[in-house]
């Protein structure tokens, strides 16, 4: 299946755009998602353990579980104020 | 509780937002806290600050964070205005009221919203210099 | 710091203190707050509140406040306005705005100043009712 | 010596007026004249102890010594808010 995923603020400088798609197995959790996206975008590796994730509009563990149609936020720490 | 949430790129009109209040009998404290944009970020000069937000995350995010205040609190109201875009220097970005009965739930539910729209509500800044 | 201090029986106009305000690059955080006269003291409804002032010290007292946030905090200026006389039920007899660099001395010095003048100044309550 | 006393607040009913005179000797202290005032105005006697006491625009402590031009104020506990 496909997951559609957004970078957020400076991610999306880091991954050179905003949205991609992603295709993946069914079973999928979002930490799999994560490594996924790291080796394809290399700068978002080195944020890893600051990054954020969010599926829809409500963070996510890493052991959540990814279903057809998902979209999956990736962003570094909120800066809101 | 009352809830009203904006996320615009407009101003923030203070003397609007006063006079739109509505609040009852029982309420004795009102608190506004004002977020603005300050003239440097770390030791860099800047002259405004571009926010950008994930808006309908954000509008879910500040809807929960309202939902554990009214749970806590027997607090009336709360409006929360966080700009978006272009906020020059000296500007607020941030706009937050909260009417309950008394000072001190106010104050304790203003300081909890805006910690922890610090914590899970996504929107971020970008400094800008000339 | 700035400090501009009323004591008046006229009403007090949000808006046209939020217009007055004028602050420094360097200030993010303004915190406004209103005390609000309920509808009711104790258990018993009233229509207003007649505020009586020991003016002369009243002025004295919240000055020594004022001081004491200037030594502790990096604020930039107080403004607060105690109105006195007659304050109907919904409208504020009190407002006081803090602006400083960050949220929490914002916070913190707006807290100290309500909590001190409910300790020391010198202004009492007479519940009116109908 | 001739001291200005008033009476704040409901201390000025219990009173019976806002403003008195007193006339106390040279090295009165301010909790000799307060027995003074409770002993004039009793209602005020019951109040006694949670009275505030200040010589012009500051508080003072029981064993304040008054001068002559002093003007003292008796009051409840404060209100302001």
């Amino acid at each position: 299946m496909i997951i559609a995923v957004q970078f957020w603020s400076y991610f999306a400088d880091f991954a050179g755009c905003k949205k991609t798609e992603i295709e993946i197995e069914n079973g999928t959790t979002l930490a799999k998602l994560h490594e996924r996206v790291c080796e394809q975008f290399p700068k978002l590796a080195e944020a890893k353990n600051s990054t954020l994730k969010a599926v829809g509009v409500n963070y996510q563990d890493d052991d959540f579980v990814l279903s057809d149609g998902d979209e999956v936020s990736f962003f570094p720490p909120v800066q809101g104020g | 509780m009352k809830m009203e949430l904006t996320i615009s790129t407009d101003a923030i009109d203070e003397a609007a937002l006063a006079k739109r209040r509505e609040m009852g009998d029982g309420m004795g404290a009102v608190i506004c806290f004002l977020g603005v944009v300050r003239g440097s970020e770390g030791d860099a000069p800047i002259t405004a600050i571009d926010y950008e937000a994930h808006e309908q995350m954000a509008r879910h995010q500040f809807g929960l964070i309202f939902d554990a205040i009214e749970k806590r609190w027997p607090v009336e109201s709360v409006r929360l205005i966080h700009r978006i875009g272009v906020v020059p220097v000296n500007e607020p970005s941030l706009w937050v009221e909260v009417v309950a009965p008394h000072r001190p739930e106010a104050f304790d539910a203003c300081q909890f919203l805006i910690d922890e729209m610090k914590k899970k509500v996504p929107i971020w800044k970008k400094p800008l210099s000339v």
